[in-house]
């Protein structure tokens, strides 16, 4: 057996995970199978602190509980579909079972070869992996060995995913995003508009104007404290952006637009991006590589190791703005059907 | 002070199985909100009481650290908890939900 | 029988990939297979944490609370960063594309008010 | 202390085992959303647990906080969804599925 801190746990996680993605699966109804998704993704949080993957879990934590099962609401919200069909073709799916299971049973042929669950000398473990936990405090002063890998030793993977992220906020702007008036010569909206109701639900709307403060500072602290604990960017990120979606979801959309108009989000978008790869820039100037913070020192505080620390702190700065600003956009294009009126 | 983080914890796992049993036994969907709106919260609250009583004893102030912490977290279940509870059960009342009656069976 | 207990994460890792993979190709539902691209993705994800963990080791965070002496002396007690990085990336890009998937879906159905595979194609045909 | 916490933690996960009959069985969605929701503010528990394991619980109580915070987003965009869908049309949209 693997001597995991509390295999325990992950044995029974791992069982009760894939009856979470059977669940998720067989459930009918739409709005079902996105609620239990949304559990499943709980399920893997506990899993992966359980593996002492603490800045992993709570990524996931931060998105599962606050960004993805709402876009899967937002969509089946303005589409209207509920029931999945029914549908006939029972030896197609068998087809495909038959096909899948071979797959799996090839892939579980290789079994034997893999190195063992746990295993300190195993070839992933032994390779590169020493170097960062033995040098990392050396280097660039951060605990956290984690930050620093993300954004010092591996900056430029982490530039290019951020890139990604902004890359599919365009995509999704550009896919969703309509003209109104057009909108309204060519086709009738499909989602009738819900009347905004003051009296609606006062309890829901206090209850988020007391926490959206709460959620914005938490998320300030795990940006700025990320070195010294489980956070940085991603994360804060993420929980920003999941503290306006609520705002956006208990009062209603354009209460959200009137603070963050269209322009200022895809503006904030890009200066994310900008941020990252303006400091890498920096750094050229400064006589290094690109994204080598070390040479930062003479406009930062602190020597070598502290100005590394620093421009870590910025490039996480740059990585939060983006996601936050990512997450926004791409829930109100979800929510308001590209119209940015008026949505869940 | 560890005896009674494993006092209150135990307390907690009591409530949780209460709510489960109601979660599990109770006829219609206003039922089952009553077991999980109160059971969840009070037993989630009671083993984080727990927690804190499990860790006071740790060296140089991080106990106490982890004790506010630990506490803030009890309070964003406090708050949270009940609205998401309300909001179901809105949600639940707008979309027809029938209430169980003793002559329906 | 012996691999299976000492590799039990792989085999999970096998199952939930072969779900999402189930999902993706037998599901008519659009939704039900943007879901089953997730649920793929998280086995991946799965894959490269368990092959990181070590047998006894603690966070990669290193703490004073925890005995780490700065620097430290022995990596083999400290769980492996790299993989933890690659995958906490690919959280949030996993979310992003799938918002994108969800915007393409949205899409469809306005065209063709359905969000299954067989009405979508009549529809086509016509 | 580490038994004690372990076997909470195990009879937590059986719980939770339970209630996901509720989430498998519950005939309408918002059967399914209480009890996911319930799951929701056990992993919190969980979370916690796995930190005093681990030994290093002041790692693990930010995870916790950010659940503590977020976790009550999900239900009420899914109670939102109810609240407003419910006016709007029947549950029949035009070429959709029938219900069974």
């Amino acid at each position: 057996m693997p001597e995991l801190p509390i295999w325990q746990f992950d044995v029974l996680l791992l069982i009760l995970v894939v009856l979470f993605a059977v669940v998720a699966l067989s459930i009918r109804n739409l709005m079902g199978a996105a609620v239990v998704f949304g559990a499943y993704s709980f399920m893997m949080c506990l899993i992966w602190a359980g593996m002492g993957a603490v800045d992993v879990a709570f990524t996931e934590a931060a998105v599962g509980a606050g960004v993805s099962t709402v876009f899967v609401v937002s969509t089946l919200y303005n589409t209207g579909a509920t029931m999945q069909r029914r549908t006939g073709g029972l030896t197609f799916k068998l087809f495909i079972g038959v096909v899948v299971t071979v797959a799996g049973a090839f892939l579980l042929s290789a079994l034997p070869d893999f190195p063992k669950w746990g295993a300190p000398d195993s070839p992933v473990n032994a390779t590169v992996a020493p170097y960062y936990i033995l040098n990392t405090f050396e280097d660039a002063h951060v605990p956290n060995i984690v930050t620093s890998v993300l954004a010092d030793y591996r900056g430029f993977d982490t530039l290019l995913e951020t890139t990604v992220v902004f890359i599919a906020c365009i995509a999704i702007y550009s896919i969703m995003r309509v003209d109104k008036a057009k909108l309204e010569t060519d086709e009738p909206a499909i989602v009738a508009a819900p009347r905004y109701d003051p009296s609606d639900s006062l309890i829901v709307r206090q209850a988020s104007r007391f926490m959206v403060p709460f959620m914005q500072l938490f998320a300030l602290y795990v940006i700025a404290h990320g070195h010294y604990s489980p956070g940085g960017g991603f994360q804060g990120g993420v929980i920003l952006g999941a503290s306006l979606i609520l705002l956006a979801i208990s009062f209603d959309l354009k209460f959200l637009l009137r603070q963050w108009s269209e322009k200022t989000l895809m503006l904030l978008v890009a200066v994310g991006v900008f941020l990252y790869a303006a400091v890498g820039l920096t750094c050229m100037f400064m006589g290094g590589d690109y994204l080598d913070y070390g040479f930062l020192d003479s406009i930062l505080p602190g020597e070598k190791d502290m100005a590394r620390s620093h421009g870590i702190l910025l490039v996480e700065i740059g990585v939060g703005i983006t996601v936050m600003f990512s997450m926004i956009a791409i829930h109100i294009n979800l929510a308001s059907n590209g119209r940015f009126d008026r949505g869940l | 002070m560890d005896l009674l983080g494993y006092i209150l914890i135990s307390t907690g796992l009591v409530f949780f199985l209460g709510t489960t049993i109601g979660l599990l036994r109770f006829p219609d969907f206003y039922t089952r909100m009553h077991a999980a709106g109160k059971g969840d919260t009070l037993s989630t609250v009671v083993i984080l009481i727990g927690c804190i009583c499990l860790n006071a004893t740790q060296e140089d102030g991080l106990g106490l650290l982890l004790a506010l912490k630990i506490l803030l977290i009890i309070n964003f279940i406090l708050i949270g908890s009940p609205t998401a509870t309300h909001a179901m059960m809105d949600a639940g009342n707008k979309a027809g939900a029938v209430p169980w009656r003793k002559d329906s069976e | 029988m012996e691999n299976l207990i000492a590799n039990f994460n792989y085999v999970i890792v096998v199952i939930l990939m072969m779900i999402g993979l189930w999902s993706m190709l037998a599901q008519k539902n659009l939704i039900k297979k943007c879901i089953g691209m997730a649920i793929f993705q998280t086995g991946i994800i799965l894959f490269f944490i368990s092959i990181g963990a070590k047998d006894n080791a603690l966070i990669p965070i290193l703490t004073e609370a925890a005995n780490h002496t700065y620097p430290v002396s022995d990596a083999s007690k400290v769980a492996n960063p790299l993989t933890q990085i690659l995958m906490l990336t690919a959280i949030v890009v996993g979310v992003a594309t799938l918002g994108v998937a969800l915007a393409l879906a949205q899409k469809i159905y306005q065209q063709h008010s359905s969000f299954d595979e067989d009405e979508i194609l009549e529809n086509e045909r016509k | 202390m580490n038994t004690f916490i372990t076997t909470a933690g195990i009879a937590l996960i059986g719980l939770m085992l339970l209630v996901l009959i509720r989430a498998i069985k519950g005939p309408t969605v918002i059967d399914r959303l209480v009890a996911i929701n319930v799951i929701g503010t056990k992993s919190i528990v969980m979370l916690l647990f796995a930190g005093i394991l681990f030994g290093q619980l002041e790692m693990f109580v930010d995870i916790a906080l950010g659940y503590g915070l977020l976790n009550y987003i999900v239900s009420i965009a899914a109670s939102r969804y109810y609240q407003h869908r419910k006016s709007l049309e029947p549950e029949h949209s035009p070429g959709g599925s029938p219900v069974s």
